[in-house]
């Protein structure tokens, strides 16, 4: 059997990667995408946990997560698609209109 | 034998996920984190979760990654718009970036490794399938899965909003 | 055969009547023509009924749905504020919309959606409900913020909003998903019940969980260092959307705050309570220190609104049944005056030329009297200065944190208090002080008179005589 | 009867708001007169609960709190909008509206060339109502927020001409420091309730003798805190830079708030907490300590001025010394006493030199005055006598309450023979630079003739006149003050101590001072024919006048100037007004350095979380 720290920490590496995306890509759709690795990353836990509690808790709850990454992800790109038509770039770097 | 199912999956899952960071190309991204769904939906099933693992496939890695190929393709993304590179000036921050996240990789792994579940409870024959998981969705979790109503309605109502073309 | 579930509908009665009347409103835009004003009537009967239902159980606290839904003096108050909040913010849209034509019916109903949002947020005692409200109260922001579609700085806003929001839901989320696997429950009362024992309590994953919680929740009330964020969307998305912003999901994510800290998890106080006072203080300093050299109204607002945060934070760590009604004194007081001075700063504006920078507010004082006064009542309740509200709703914060003996705290936050009169006298000194620059074409309609009357009564009432509210949020 | 108390609050704040709010509809001269009416009206409910305390006998005298209605209530406070009545503050109101009117009328004279005539008289107003709060305080709350408020209002008024940049800049330095003596207090308000458990005066002060040991850490904390409001409102050293500053602002302003009434207000909160302040000799050393080095450095530093409203602000900062000397020393009511004969004298000095600039057409350098005596009659009279009563004449106002302050400052509970010498070396100072001032201003021939100087009208010499007698005539109230007074100080009558040495040395100074400054200034070149006029046959028969002047003016003059230009440099500019001008940079680039952190890129954004996040991790993990 696999024991659960084996998966608790299958979880964090996958978050730090999606972290580490976020962190380093400029694509504002990768940076997104990279926000779903770490999405699926705590699904990874959670229905880890479930399993080892027997319980069905976790899976609810990453139903809803499933729920909520569907609901962002068609938020996110509209607003994407909304600032692509007036600026034409997805860069991050280059959205700064706003600062200091 | 299952740690013999779980490593490749789970290698394999870490490194589509790299490679989704590191592509170049935003489609060579998005293939890979449908790669990296893919991987996950296996390590559901050898969790035993399998409601769970059909619905990454459907909804995660259908819906969902088909909506961002179409964004992308939409917006007609090119390579050299999205290449992304160490900058030049703050390679001190990058830097202190890569020593947090190893920081916080290896803190993650020292605190979780102390845990008391050892070993995974015996679980009945239905763990995790449509009957059980949908039985507690509509008795126990029956709010939450109405109030997801509101939200994906809204998300609706917005996405509208934002996306649809100029002229109204 | 499956057991019924429990439902409770009366509980609930706000959400549905809100989810009802917004379906409403969405319906009624597709066949009214032009005039959309009816629509406005609609919102806001939904808004006053939705009010007036939440007191459909009055045995308070009403818990149902298995321990995930309650209904208690602090949520039926905080439904209240959020439903004055997202009254006040569709009455100071209906001119805004017209200027800047933004489409009303979606408008209305994204806000509508976001109350639905915020009252589950501030009613649910279980991580996946309050994780389920957050989403609903963010998505509508996100959208809100760009709803400006062929405004640059809506979009930019919009997109910052979204990612960093989406980046720090998955933080909240990672937090709840530890919660959940060191304690084997997803409800607060269960959490709590399970972190009563001494062998949950080692565990380092709940740690991590409260840190990541904190980090959370930190992003949705911007506090330092997750703050950042909140000038940018404050001063790029519509100003009555960053009115709403500054006040209702605010409100609401400090609710689930302290509800989560102080129902979940009372037994790990002493740890987090040294991390919330120290991200309180960084936060008060950052917010007061940042504005100070703001020249965009907005920016300026944006960083008072953090240095807000950090005094509300303070009311998270004294506990209590006194810093329940602090909160919600200070958040009631706060919508006040927050929408006051947002709608001056709307008033200013024109089409094409919004008139942000504190130069355009030179004179004001001069030429609309009674508008500079009001600005100057609002301003002055936020720095906290007597008798106004904002002073009585510090004073009740502070006074609860002194009972439970942060005196540090209290002493840095009243130094704080005095560091930010500073920003808020400049704006004043701007009205007064300076010639008008320019000329002023303010066309004060009825609707925005009325907000700035009701932000006025609301502001100089609570201070004056804050008695019955006090007793109102009073357990 | 009491209940009518309120209108003294009320009053003001009513012409205060009418007049900011309709300023621009009254016409000019009745928004002033309405002013005064407000004030004094004000001043006459004052005398009716002056009357109603004295049908009383003098040990009910005390703790007569209004309470219009409970305001804040909560679990174990509650704070109810009150008011105190009592011979301290109906005492301090007596001065506050009496001085406040006469001055309001003055202004109706003064500032009758401005064209925003009604929003001066608005802020005047706002400063009654929040001198009129600040005294009548019934807790430390309200005693803050009255502290609060005057510091705002004399931050309007300093900075009333907003076209004038030096006048903004001294708004904006008296504001900073008055906001550091504010935190001082509520810090001191925090103390007290937590000590207490209440901000009730009535409350505090009968606890206070049993809740500490004399010299105990935590009284010796609370007074020092309040002290720190107290010194920054009164300009004691070292946070006394703003005063001067002050001047700035129109006249009748320095002569309200910056010589008559605010900035006593410090001598009056250290006499309104005398219970704490006795708890802490320590502390009344270190009170007595800072008034008499104030009364010697600001006497030494105004010797040397040549600006004229200058040199009256240094006098006011000494005259406030030793006010804060003698309570210091344990003599309250000497203080209260020295604080009316002051706010008599002063705000005439002001009002005077007032309408000396104002009669010559806005000039505030004496050395281009002189000979005003013929062209301005009453104010050279009334100038003179306030003159007088300010160097401490004999049998003027200022020579009995000083004199009553010299002779504590050796026999009181608290008093030496250091605290003596030196206020009777400030004394001498006193006469020397008022009598210089005077002799510049008055006597000899104009200096800059084609100035053409003119008495000031009837509105404007009628407050002079009465002021004039109050400063003659004040000083014979002295008794009367202290046996009005003797209740709130626990009924102690300050002792006449019958030590003629002591007094003959203390007059001795005052009149070496003026005699010195008549030696100099009355035989500077310039006035040669005056001198020679008057004082002819001594100069005649005894000196060399050439000569005398070089030996005066190696052995006085110049180290005198010495020393007020060594005061000026070190104690001014390098001191406290470094320190302020330092912190001010410093928030500010803090705050540009918040700025420039939000650089308006997500991705950094995001770093600043997850950073924020893994520090907090990290120090939960290692804490």
């Amino acid at each position: 059997m696999v024991p659960l720290t084996h998966y608790l920490i299958f979880s964090a590496v996958l978050f730090s990667i999606g972290v580490l995306g976020v962190l380093i890509r400029r694509n504002a759709i990768v940076v997104f995408m990279c926000v779903e690795i770490m999405l699926n990353a705590v699904n990874v836990s959670l229905i880890a946990f479930d399993r080892y509690l027997n319980q069905h808790d976790g899976q609810i709850f990453s139903f809803m997560v499933m729920c909520v990454a569907a609901a962002e992800v068609s938020v996110g790109l509209a607003i994407v698609i909304a600032l692509f038509r007036n600026k034409a770039t997805v860069n991050l770097d280059e959205i700064n209109l706003m600062k200091w | 034998m299952e740690l013999l199912i779980f490593y490749p999956l789970a290698l394999v899952s870490v490194i589509l996920a790299l490679f989704v960071v590191f592509n170049k190309s935003p489609i060579g991204s998005a293939v890979c984190l449908i790669g990296m769904m893919l991987g996950l939906a296996g390590v559901f099933i050898l969790l035993q979760a399998h409601f769970l693992a059909i619905l990454q496939i459907i909804v995660y890695a259908g819906a969902i990654m088909v909506l961002f190929m179409f964004v992308i393709m939409l917006l007609n993304l090119k390579d050299d718009d999205t290449k992304w590179k160490i900058r030049e000036r703050n390679i001190f921050l990058s830097s202190a970036t890569g020593v947090l996240i190893v920081g916080i990789l290896y803190k993650i792994i020292d605190v979780t490794t102390d845990t008391k579940f050892d070993s995974p409870a015996t679980v009945p024959d239905n763990f995790g399938t449509v009957e059980v998981v949908g039985t507690a969705l509509f008795t126990d979790f029956v709010l939450p899965f109405e109030v997801a109503s509101i939200l994906l309605l809204a998300a609706m109502v917005g996405a509208v909003v934002l996306a649809k073309s100029k002229v109204d | 055969m499956i057991a019924a579930p429990e439902i409770d509908l009366i509980s609930l009665a706000p959400v549905l009547v809100l989810s009802v009347f917004t379906m409403l409103v969405m319906l009624i835009d597709l066949f009214v023509g032009k005039n959309k004003s009816v629509l406005v009537f609609v919102a806001l009967t939904g808004l006053l009924l939705a009010a007036v239902s939440s007191f459909a159980k009055t045995d308070w606290p009403v818990s149902s749905f298995g321990g995930s839904y309650v209904v208690d003096h602090m949520s039926v108050f905080f439904t209240m504020i959020f439903c004055l909040s997202s009254g006040l913010a569709i009455l100071l849209s209906v001119d805004y919309n017209k200027r800047e034509n933004i489409r009303v019916g979606e408008y209305y109903s994204l806000i509508m959606f976001c109350t639905v949002g915020m009252i589950i947020l501030a009613s649910s005692t279980d991580l996946i409900m309050i994780f389920l409200g957050i989403e609903i109260v963010s998505l509508c922001l996100y959208v809100l913020a760009g709803i400006r579609r062929g405004d640059t700085r809506s979009n930019e806003a919009a997109l910052k909003y979204f990612l960093l929001g989406a980046f720090a839901t998955g933080f909240l989320l990672y937090g709840m998903t530890l919660l959940y696997g060191a304690t084997g429950t997803t409800k607060l009362a269960g959490i709590a019940e399970a972190l009563s024992h001494a062998e949950v309590l080692s565990q380092p994953i709940l740690v991590m969980g409260v840190v990541l919680l904190i980090a959370g929740f930190g992003f949705k009330v911007a506090s330092v260092p997750f703050h950042m964020w909140t000038p940018d969307v404050y001063q790029g998305a519509p100003t009555p959307v960053t009115a709403f912003m500054a006040v209702g999901p605010k409100a609401a994510a400090f609710a689930a705050f302290f509800r989560v800290f102080t129902t979940a998890m009372p037994e790990l106080a002493p740890t987090w309570e040294v991390l919330l006072s120290i991200i309180a203080v960084t936060t008060m300093f950052v917010g007061n220190l940042g504005a100070i050299m703001q020249t965009n109204i907005k920016r300026l607002l944006a960083y008072s609104s953090i240095s807000h945060a950090g005094y509300i934070l303070i009311a998270i760590i004294a506990k209590g049944s006194l810093a329940t009604s602090a909160l919600l004194f200070y958040m009631l007081s706060y919508t006040f005056m927050t929408f006051g001075a947002f709608s001056i700063v709307i008033l200013l504006g024109r089409a094409g030329k919004e008139n942000l920078e504190l130069e355009d507010y030179s004179g004001l004082g001069f030429k609309a009297p009674l508008l500079g006064l009001a600005m100057s009542v609002f301003l002055l309740s936020l720095g906290g200065l007597p008798p106004l509200a904002g002073f009585v709703a510090k004073f009740y914060i502070f006074q609860a944190a002194l009972n439970e003996g942060y005196v540090i705290l209290v002493v840095l936050a009243v130094l704080n208090s005095a560091i930010s009169l500073y920003y808020y006298l400049k704006v004043i000194v701007f009205m007064y002080m300076k010639e008008p620059k320019g000329d002023f074409q303010i066309s004060l309609t009825p609707i925005t008179l009325i907000i700035i009357i009701i932000g006025l009564i609301g502001t100089v009432q609570l201070g004056l005589f804050p008695g019955p509210v006090i007793s109102l949020a009073h357990p | 009867m009491y209940s009518l108390s309120w209108l003294i609050l009320l009053l003001p704040l009513t012409g205060f708001l009418s007049l900011s709010w309709f300023g621009k509809r009254f016409p000019k001269l009745l928004g002033g007169w309405f002013a005064c009416a407000m004030v004094g009206g004000a001043f006459l409910v004052t005398l009716l609960m002056l009357a109603q305390l004295y049908s009383e006998s003098p040990a009910d005298r005390l703790n007569h709190v209004q309470t219009l209605y409970p305001w804040i209530v909560s679990e174990g406070f509650s704070l109810n909008l009150s008011i105190l009545i009592d011979p301290l503050s109906v005492f301090m109101l007596l001065i506050v509206t009496g001085v406040g009117f006469l001055i309001h009328v003055y202004s109706i004279g003064y500032m009758h060339h401005d064209k925003e005539f009604n929003r001066f008289f608005a802020y005047m107003n706002l400063f009654i109502f929040a001198m009129s709060v600040l005294v009548l305080a019934a807790d430390f709350f309200f005693l803050i927020v009255g502290w609060a408020l005057v510091g705002l209002a004399s931050y309007l008024l300093i900075g009333f001409w907003t076209e004038k940049k030096s006048a903004v800049l001294a708004a904006r330095k008296a504001f900073v420091m008055n906001v550091i003596g504010d935190v001082g207090m509520l810090i001191a308000a925090f103390m007290i309730f937590e000590h207490f458990g209440s901000l009730n005066y009535v409350d505090v002060f009968k606890a206070a003798p049993t809740a500490f040991f004399p010299n105990d850490d935590s009284i010796l904390l609370i007074t020092f805190l309040l002290l720190v409001g107290a010194f920054a409102k009164s300009a004691q050293i070292p946070l006394h830079t703003w005063l001067p500053d002050a001047m700035e602002g129109p006249t009748p302003v320095s002569a309200l708030i910056h010589a008559a009434t605010m900035v006593t207000a410090g001598v009056y909160l250290v006499a309104r907490c005398n219970a704490l302040f006795t708890m802490a000799p320590f502390t009344m050393y270190l009170i007595a300590s800072v008034g008499v080095i104030t009364a010697i450095v600001a006497g030494s530093i105004g010797m040397v001025q040549y600006d004229i409203k200058r040199v009256i602000a240094y006098s006011t900062m000494s005259q406030i010394g030793f006010m804060f000397l003698a309570v210091g020393v344990g003599v309250y009511s000497v203080g209260m006493f020295h604080l009316m004969t002051h706010a008599f004298f002063k705000a005439l000095l002001f009002l005077g030199a007032g309408s000396v600039i104002h009669g010559m057409a806005d000039e505030q350098d004496i050395r281009k005055m002189g000979g005003l005596r013929y062209a301005m009659p009453i104010t050279f009279i009334t100038f003179l006598i306030a003159s007088l009563a300010l160097a401490g004449f004999p049998l003027t106002a200022g020579f009995f309450s000083k004199e009553e302050i010299v002779m504590n400052a050796y026999h009181g509970q608290y008093g030496n023979f250091v605290f003596w010498g030196l206020a009777v070396i400030a004394v001498g100072m006193t006469g020397f630079y008022t009598f210089r001032l005077f002799f510049y201003t008055f006597m000899g021939k104009s200096r800059t003739p084609e100035a053409k100087p003119h008495e000031s009208p009837l509105v404007m010499t009628a407050p002079l006149m009465i002021l004039a007698g109050l400063s003659l005539l004040g000083g014979f109230l002295g008794p009367w003050v202290h046996s009005f007074l003797s209740p709130v100080f626990g009924g102690a009558v300050p002792m006449h101590h019958d030590d003629a040495m002591l007094e003959i040395i203390a007059v001795a100074a005052a009149m070496g001072g003026i005699i010195a400054a008549v030696a100099i200034y009355m035989t500077g070149k310039d006035q040669l024919a005056f001198a020679k006029q008057m004082l002819a046959p001594i100069y005649e028969a005894l000196y060399n006048k050439y000569y005398i002047d070089e030996i005066y003016d190696f052995l006085i003059v110049k180290p005198v100037k010495a020393i007020g230009k060594f005061m000026e440099e070190r104690a001014e500019k390098l001191g406290i007004d470094f320190s302020v001008d330092e912190v001010g940079r410093q928030v500010r680039e803090v705050s540009r350095g918040i700025s420039i952190w939000q650089s308006g890129k997500v991705r950094i954004y995001a770093l600043n979380m997850v950073a924020g996040m893994v520090t907090i991790l990290l120090f939960v993990i290692f804490m």
